[in-house]
């Protein structure tokens, strides 16, 4: 177990560092200098040299950019370990941390919710379609349909519809803004409101990939020795697919550690057109406004993010499969 | 990363697909003595069910549709995708076959041309994460030991990195990517779930007698990976590239909507970006957005589909009587 | 056990869907109340709300003209200084006088003084305030009495002291000297979303209502204020939300649904939404339907071939079909520019006898016989330089700026038609190689209205050359006669026209015939109202002849007339 | 008797049509009888071992019956027959080294499916543990995943609880293909022990192996594509065999113990026809030595002597 743990832990921490590493350098790689950028939205003017160098090198200093290389590399990975993530360009000078904490809940609440609910219902609906026609020649099509749709589109077909053409639902935005932030009822159900469409979106596109992927799993159970061998004692239906719904769910999850960085894609692209508050406008924002430590930042963060949600997922699955358990009894 | 990987399970449902490579010929009493005359019966076989199985016709009819949509498309546009004309906004019409954008250039040319992109970025990233996945899979499972353990290594991490972040950032920072650039990163980035999946059906194929053999006779490592194991998989691997085009067609449209991909190209991606960010949504121009991504959808909805069916076909347990 | 199953995912599914209904609802409901009390804004902040440093270019709409006010005000539809803290402001010889008003308070209580006026006034000794050179060639700001002065050291910069009086807004000297010790304090004391400025403003930033500043920023009026006293209205909000952009796209639907009352995003396709029944209204009902904010030029870069050369960037000039781009891209949303690039505001300087002469027009055959007079040959399909070198120029305009990328995709689409062989891009680093002088033709629009055709010169001519020209002169035109003359004008003083339009005659002949600059087409004021919750909308063809506008540096003009002005439906 | 099988027809259904794997088959089983099942891959032994418990999905029923212990069982009805699977008949799998949920205790499996079948657990788990003892396995395994059993215990384990329920008829499919021949030998003893303790009445043993059966069987009924060849006393067909096909299936064995499943039949000319489109009349005609023209039509299934049923026109 201890020894397993330990494999991952080291998989993770490379995958980290080569993470941070790549963060650092492709903006030192790329062509063009944030500080212009920087100097040119904030509408600073210089008449002469001097004044030019004098602003110039206060914003360098500030960001760091006038050491050795080897230095900043060092620099960022001492201030990684502070929190820092440097600051913001299009925020200036709010740190990019700020902008992320402020971006997450929003991310988080979307993701949370929209991944769970999307593999419990998607397992459980490709469970019943499996070996039921009627079932099967719905399901099936309508699942494949939903995973083959680029999140973007779904998101803008329920927007033009329910939004656009019925407005049942708003635009766009995490609450109304005339509304105070606030624990009231009131408030939490205006973030429902506005929680909804973006989450139904994510929700299904996902939703049909989960239920493909049990729906194919749960046949290969079906038809596995252990199935045929219960239904030879005349085991009932019903406990031949439960024991087919356990094992086919074990690759079901460990298809969730693969697809998570998928799906925090997925997230990014429906809050763009949902001007959803949360990092995927952030890092849009980012992007447009070239802020490219903020981009650094997030990217680090959904990294970590990523990581963390592997781990958890890792984790899961020893609890569950009990051979992977026994296999690392054997194996420590 | 693009659900592909989730797709994977599709393939991994396809493990018993190497158990169809390996020999276990299904079908009940087709009993078959001499190795020649089974292969051939084989392949007749693979081609008699292939023919019957509803999924890969319906999966293989709509992506041999859409491509010939992205071949001859562009032929038919009567304006070029980029090409201001006069008339702003006006929905389907004769003239304009879906519509105008807001700034008077063709939907249909631009459509035609996404097409084409699409196809050709599924053939580059496809193909370049196959021969990254093959190298890396056929390596580690092959030589095993260190090899494979660095190997693996290496693996695990691509596998764990977001594709799409790298992507973004990327992107972000280089400007104007051209399509093949765009395919090669997209290439670059998703071969890892394929690379593993691969090393395991090396494993078991090592495993095997015939290829202890030919290791036993000492040839060439690289022949024998390609003389023994990688035709011994070629339903797996045909499968495997199936859903890297897919993903990569994907994952593109993603990074070209947030308006990260090639500029001078006109990508379906890209078009669901110009909707949106001109309002295409707000002021109704449904014939501008709605195209792209039902292209999208049908193009890898039906690979999808097409993989099923192939997996139907490849493998006899799948098979619904 | 599985009918079980089934309907636990129906529940689900309905309890989800049940409950977003009723927040539906009730989020409908409650919003409405403070509604018909509230002015939503938006179109000015992108990203999140950046603080109230006023000096440093990004601070929160509405902190200078709601909280920060200026000594003067400018109306450039009437040509006239408004006096605003101030009751004058003027030179006598070499010395600058202010008269500040008395009776006007601080959000904090306390009184403004002249020792605020001069405070801020001196803040200039900061290499990174915007007035710093100015300052430097007075001895400084003194206050005494009511009254502050300042005096050159040599002859004055007329025009430029006076555009800088009515856009330095003042601070409070208390909050002020205690925070702000150095160059970097000047840009970045109070830039935070959390810090309260203390102003003399109509309104005061309410925080708990701004909160982390990533959704918007909520000011909340004072229950007085000075302005009354000269005949301002009280303005009617008595709250005024200014939403966070997150994209045009969103902003629009806000507007369409009547939840953000004025917008000053560039929303392409609203001119399909005036009468389409959502209430809304831009300043004038017909083309341009705004007023027009600056010049969009055609940018070439004269250290490069064959730019350097008058008659190119002449045939260039010709080459442009400007009607397309005003008709195709922007739905008649912009203007097409005068030949000398001058905005209307400023038509009494416009000589036209020159523009007759030398200005030009869409004429692709005039262009290639510029070009051929010039000894341009073609080469097969392409112009190459008289020199036989080949042409092959790039166009460039900032990655996401989705107007100009069109613009200049039409654009080149014009020159290539001509023969000049030139390729449209959006690099992301457009701004670094825009400073560096690293292209060959870009677009830019840097150079906003003000009171003063001088301060587009400043921008035209601008010398010296730097190896970083970070607000003027990209394209590094050096002209000593025409930067002498812009000199010239700015020591004209502010109110003598006639002298001055004899320098801008001179300056125009240079810029008809050389065409340093390409003027392209005037951006709008972009502005779309909605009558839904408030009505009473500056509007060309009523009296309010306001800008609708919380863009920066409009408050100081008329936009504050504008909120001052709105009624409750 | 105990088993009576009357005509009866079970095809593969495949894509290119029914392949005739079982076609029209008579013979009994008495109690207490031990009857092995021998013949060639693809024969049909498979699909008749697995017809009297469990049609899967490709299996089609087309004809004929079974009668357990006088009662008609339902074969084609796979609702219906669950009622006498597991209680009545029962089957220990080819695959019986696979046949345990991999992620489920051993004992929570047992109980699952015993209680699944209307049985108290409680009250049959001192027999179970009995049982399990007998086979040589402590309760412990019932603690157990499956991975953590060798190949031979879970095999045991599977024998234990296939026959919990004391059913009538066992169905023995290829038991000890799997295991080396020392566990062969312990596995096919035990059946033996199964019989002779009552915990089963009579049994069915699919197999390759001859050896085997003539270890154990108390007949042994030869099957040759879909078709009966003949049924005797294992002692008769192992020594005596009348059918040409079971002389030469027993005549080129070198010796007793080795396999046929895998050596090729060197010593029979040619290929057991394709069962797709099966020749008519004798089916073994085409490498038959002493093939004649009455084999154009199908010999009968019948007593020769006493117990000894021979389907060939030269035997009649």
């Amino acid at each position: 177990m201890r020894r397993y743990f330990a494999r991952k832990l080291l998989t993770y921490s490379l995958t980290f560092i080569a993470a941070v590493t790549v963060d650092w350098a492709i903006p030192r790689l790329m062509p063009g200098n944030p500080i212009d950028d920087l100097l040119a939205r904030i509408g600073t003017r210089c008449n002469t040299r001097e004044q030019c160098d004098a602003i110039s090198s206060y914003f360098y200093n500030v960001f760091g950019l006038h050491k050795p290389l080897w230095v900043q590399y060092l620099t960022f990975w001492k201030a990684l370990f502070q929190g820092n993530l440097g600051i913001s360009v299009m925020s200036f000078p709010e740190p990019v941390s700020t902008l992320i904490k402020n971006a997450i809940p929003y991310t988080l609440g979307l993701l949370v919710p929209a991944i769970l609910l999307s593999f419990w219902a998607g397992n459980k609906v490709g469970a019943l379609a499996a070996r039921r026609k009627i079932l099967d020649n719905t399901v099936l099509p309508l699942s494949y349909t939903l995973t083959a749709t680029p999140y973007q589109w779904l998101a803008m077909v329920l927007a033009w519809t329910f939004a656009v053409t019925w407005r049942f639902f708003p635009i766009s935005g995490g609450y109304d803004p005339l509304r105070t932030p606030s624990w009231s009822f009131g408030f939490a159900g205006d973030l429902l409101y506005h929680w909804f469409l973006p989450f139904a979106s994510l929700f299904l596109v996902q939703f049909g990939g989960w239920a493909i992927g049990m729906r194919n799993m749960i046949i290969y159970e079906l038809e596995s020795d252990y199935a045929h061998y219960l239904e030879a004692l005349g085991a009932p239906r019903k406990l031949v697919r439960k024991y087919a719904y356990r094992n086919a769910l074990l690759p079901q999850i460990s298809g969730l550690a693969l697809a998570i960085g998928a799906i925090v894609g997925g997230a990014l692209v429906t809050e763009i057109v949902f001007g959803y508050p949360g990092v995927g406008s952030l890092i849009l924002s980012a992007i447009n406004n070239k802020d490219y430590f903020a981009i650094q930042g997030i990217f680090l963060f959904i990294i970590v993010g990523v990581l963390i949600a592997n781990f958890i997922v890792d984790i899961m699955y020893v609890i569950i499969d009990p051979r992977t358990r026994i296999g690392m009894q054997g194996g420590s | 990363m693009t659900r592909s990987d989730q797709k994977h399970d599709g393939l991994a449902t396809g493990a018993s697909t190497a158990a169809v490579a390996s020999g276990a010929a299904g079908g009940a009493a087709v009993d078959v003595p001499s190795p020649k005359v089974r292969t051939i019966n084989r392949r007749f076989e693979f081609l008699y069910f292939a023919i019957r199985n509803n999924k890969l016709i319906l999966g293989l009819s709509i992506v041999i549709i859409c491509f010939l949509i992205a071949i001859i498309g562009p032929l038919l546009a009567k304006y070029s995708p980029f090409q201001y004309t006069t008339s702003y906004w006006s929905p389907p019409s004769s003239r304009h076959w879906f519509g105008t954008t807001q700034d008077g250039r063709d939907v249909y040319a631009q459509f035609a041309a996404g097409m084409r992109s699409a196809f050709l970025i599924g053939t580059i990233g496809g193909v370049i994460a196959s021969v990254v996945a093959m190298l890396v899979g056929f390596t580690a499972g092959y030589r095993a030991g260190i090899v494979d353990e660095i190997l693996s290594m290496v693996t695990n991490i691509f596998l764990v990195i977001p594709a799409f972040a790298v992507l973004l950032v990327i992107a972000g920072f280089l400007h104007n990517v051209s399509i093949p650039v765009e395919g090669l990163l997209v290439g670059l980035l998703s071969w890892p779930w394929a690379a593993r999946a691969l090393r395991a059906q090396t494993f078991s194929l090592v495993a095997r007698d015939f290829i202890g053999m030919a290791r036993l006779s000492a040839q060439n490592s690289w022949r024998i990976i390609f003389r023994e194991i990688a035709p011994n998989m070629s339903s797996y691997l045909f499968m495997m590239f199936i859903l890297l085009f897919g993903g990569a067609i994907l994952i593109s449209a993603t990074i070209d909507f947030i308006g990260l991909g090639p500029q001078f190209t006109f990508t379906l991606g890209k078009m669901m970006n110009e909707a949106q960010t001109n309002s295409g949504l707000l002021l109704g121009m449904w014939w501008w957005f709605i195209p792209p991504g039902i292209a999208i959808t049908a193009i890898v909805g039906g690979l999808y589909i097409m993989n099923v069916g192939l997996d139907e076909v490849f493998n006899p347990r799948l098979r619904e009587m | 056990m599985v009918s079980r199953r089934k309907m636990a995912i129906a529940i689900g599914v309905m309890v989800v869907t049940l409950v977003a209904l009723v927040a539906a609802s009730m989020g409908g409901a409650s919003t409405k109340a403070a509604r018909n009390h509230t002015l939503i804004t938006g179109g000015k902040q992108w990203g999140t709300v950046n603080g109230y440093n006023v000096y440093n270019g990004q601070y929160a709409t509405g902190a200078v003209g709601l909280v920060y006010e200026t000594l003067m005000r400018y109306d450039p539809l009437t040509d006239k200084y408004i006096p605003w803290l101030a009751t004058s402001a003027g030179f006598s010889g070499k010395t600058y006088t202010i008269t500040v008003r008395s009776g006007i308070k601080w959000s904090d209580g306390s009184a403004l003084t002249a020792a605020d006026v001069a405070y801020t006034l001196n803040l200039g000794q900061y290499a990174t305030a915007s007035w710093h050179t100015l300052w430097a060639k007075t001895g400084g700001a003194t206050a005494s009495g009511d009254n502050v002065t300042m005096t050159f050291t040599g002859t004055p910069n007329y025009q430029e002291f006076q555009n800088a009086i009515w856009n330095i807004p003042i601070v409070q000297k208390a909050q002020w000297s205690a925070g702000v010790h150095s160059a970097s304090d000047v840009t970045t004391f109070l830039a935070d979303p959390t810090k309260v400025p203390i102003g003399t403003g109509p309104y005061t930033l309410d925080h708990s209502g701004t909160g982390d500043g990533t959704v918007k920023v909520e000011y909340s009026r004072k229950d007085s204020w000075w302005a009354t006293s000269i005949g301002e209205p009280m303005p009617q909000p008595l709250v005024i939300d200014d939403l966070v952009n997150s994209s045009n796209n969103i902003a629009l639907g806000l507007v369409i649904h009547g939840d953000e009352d004025l917008n000053n995003n560039y929303l392409p396709g609203i001119t399909k939404l005036l009468s389409s029944g959502y209430g809304i209204v831009t300043y004038f009902s017909k083309p341009p339907y705004n007023l027009a904010a600056n010049t969009a030029w055609l940018v070439p870069n004269t250290k490069r071939a064959p730019m350097n050369n008058a008659s190119f960037r002449r045939a260039l000039a010709y080459a442009i079909n400007v009607n397309q781009v005003v008709v195709g891209d922007y739905g008649n949303l912009v203007q097409k520019a005068d030949s000398t690039g001058l905005l209307s505001v400023w038509k009494k300087y416009i000589n036209t006898s020159l523009t007759k002469k030398y200005g030009f027009k869409y004429s692709p055959s005039k262009a290639v016989s510029i070009l051929k007079s010039a000894g341009f040959k073609k080469k097969g399909k392409w112009f190459v330089q008289p020199n036989g070198k080949s042409i092959k120029l790039g166009l460039i305009v900032p990655q996401g700026w989705s107007d100009w990328m069109t613009a200049i995709n039409m654009m080149s689409a014009d020159f290539r038609k001509v023969g000049i062989n030139v390729t449209a891009s959006y690099p992301a680093n457009f701004f670094t190689l825009r400073n560096a002088g690293k292209f060959d033709l870009l677009i830019d629009n840097s150079a906003q209205i003000s009171d003063t055709p001088w301060t587009y010169y400043n921008y035209m001519f601008n010398q010296p050359i730097l190896s970083q020209q970070t607000f003027a002169n990209f394209g590094r035109y050096t002209n000593n006669t025409a930067w002498g003359l812009s000199k010239a004008l700015n020591a004209v003083p502010v109110h003598s026209t006639a002298a001055m339009n004899k320098v801008i005659s001179k300056i125009q002949k240079i810029t008809l015939t050389q065409m340093p600059l390409i003027p392209l087409w005037y951006n709008g004021v972009w502005a779309q109202m909605n009558n839904t919750v408030w009505t009473n909308w500056p509007a060309g063809a009523s009296s309010r002849h306001y800008f609708p506008c919380m863009w920066n540096g409009y408050f100081q003009m008329t936009a504050i007339d504008t909120i001052a002005n709105v009624k409750a439906k | 008797m105990s088993l009576r099988v009357e005509n009866l027809k079970v095809y593969y259904r495949t894509l290119a049509g029914d392949v005739q794997a079982l076609d029209g088959v008579t013979f009994g089983i008495a109690d207490g009888e031990i009857m092995g099942l021998a013949g060639e891959s693809g024969c049909g032994k498979s699909t008749l071992g697995n017809s009297l418990i469990y049609l899967s999905g490709r299996m089609k029923y087309v004809d004929g019956s079974v009668e357990l212990d006088n009662k008609e069982l339902p074969i084609a009805d796979m609702h219906e027959m669950d009622r006498f699977r597991y209680k009545e008949v029962s089957i220990i799998p080819q695959y019986a080294m696979s046949a345990l949920n991999p992620t489920r205790k051993i004992g929570k499996m047992a109980k699952e499916i015993i209680e699944s079948r209307g049985v108290d657990y409680h009250s049959i788990l001192p027999e179970f543990t009995r049982r399990l003892e007998l086979v040589g396995l402590s309760d412990d395994v019932l603690r157990m995943f499956s991975l953590e059993l060798s190949g031979g215990m879970k095999q045991r384990a599977v024998m234990v609880l296939s026959t919990l329920l004391n059913p009538s008829l066992l169905i023995a499919d290829e038991i000890t293909s799997a295991l080396d021949v020392s566990t062969q030998k312990a596995v096919a003893e035990m059946l033996v022990e199964f019989r002779d303790r009552g915990f089963v009445k009579s049994m069915m043993v699919v197999t390759h192996d001859l050896s085997i059966l003539h270890q154990i069987a108390d007949t042994i009924l030869v099957m040759y594509a879909g078709h009966l060849a003949e049924k005797a006393a294992a002692e008769v067909i192992i020594n005596n065999p009348r059918h040409p096909y079971t002389r030469l299936l027993i005549s080129s064995l070198p010796e007793v113990g080795v396999t046929y499943a895998k050596k090729r039949l060197t010593g029979i000319a040619g290929t057991p026809p394709a069962l797709l489109h099966p020749p008519t009349g004798c089916r073994f005609k085409e490498r038959c030595p002493l093939a004649f023209e009455k084999c154009v039509e199908q010999p009968p299934f019948i007593e020769v002597d006493k117990g000894h049923f021979v389907a060939c026109w030269k035997e009649i």
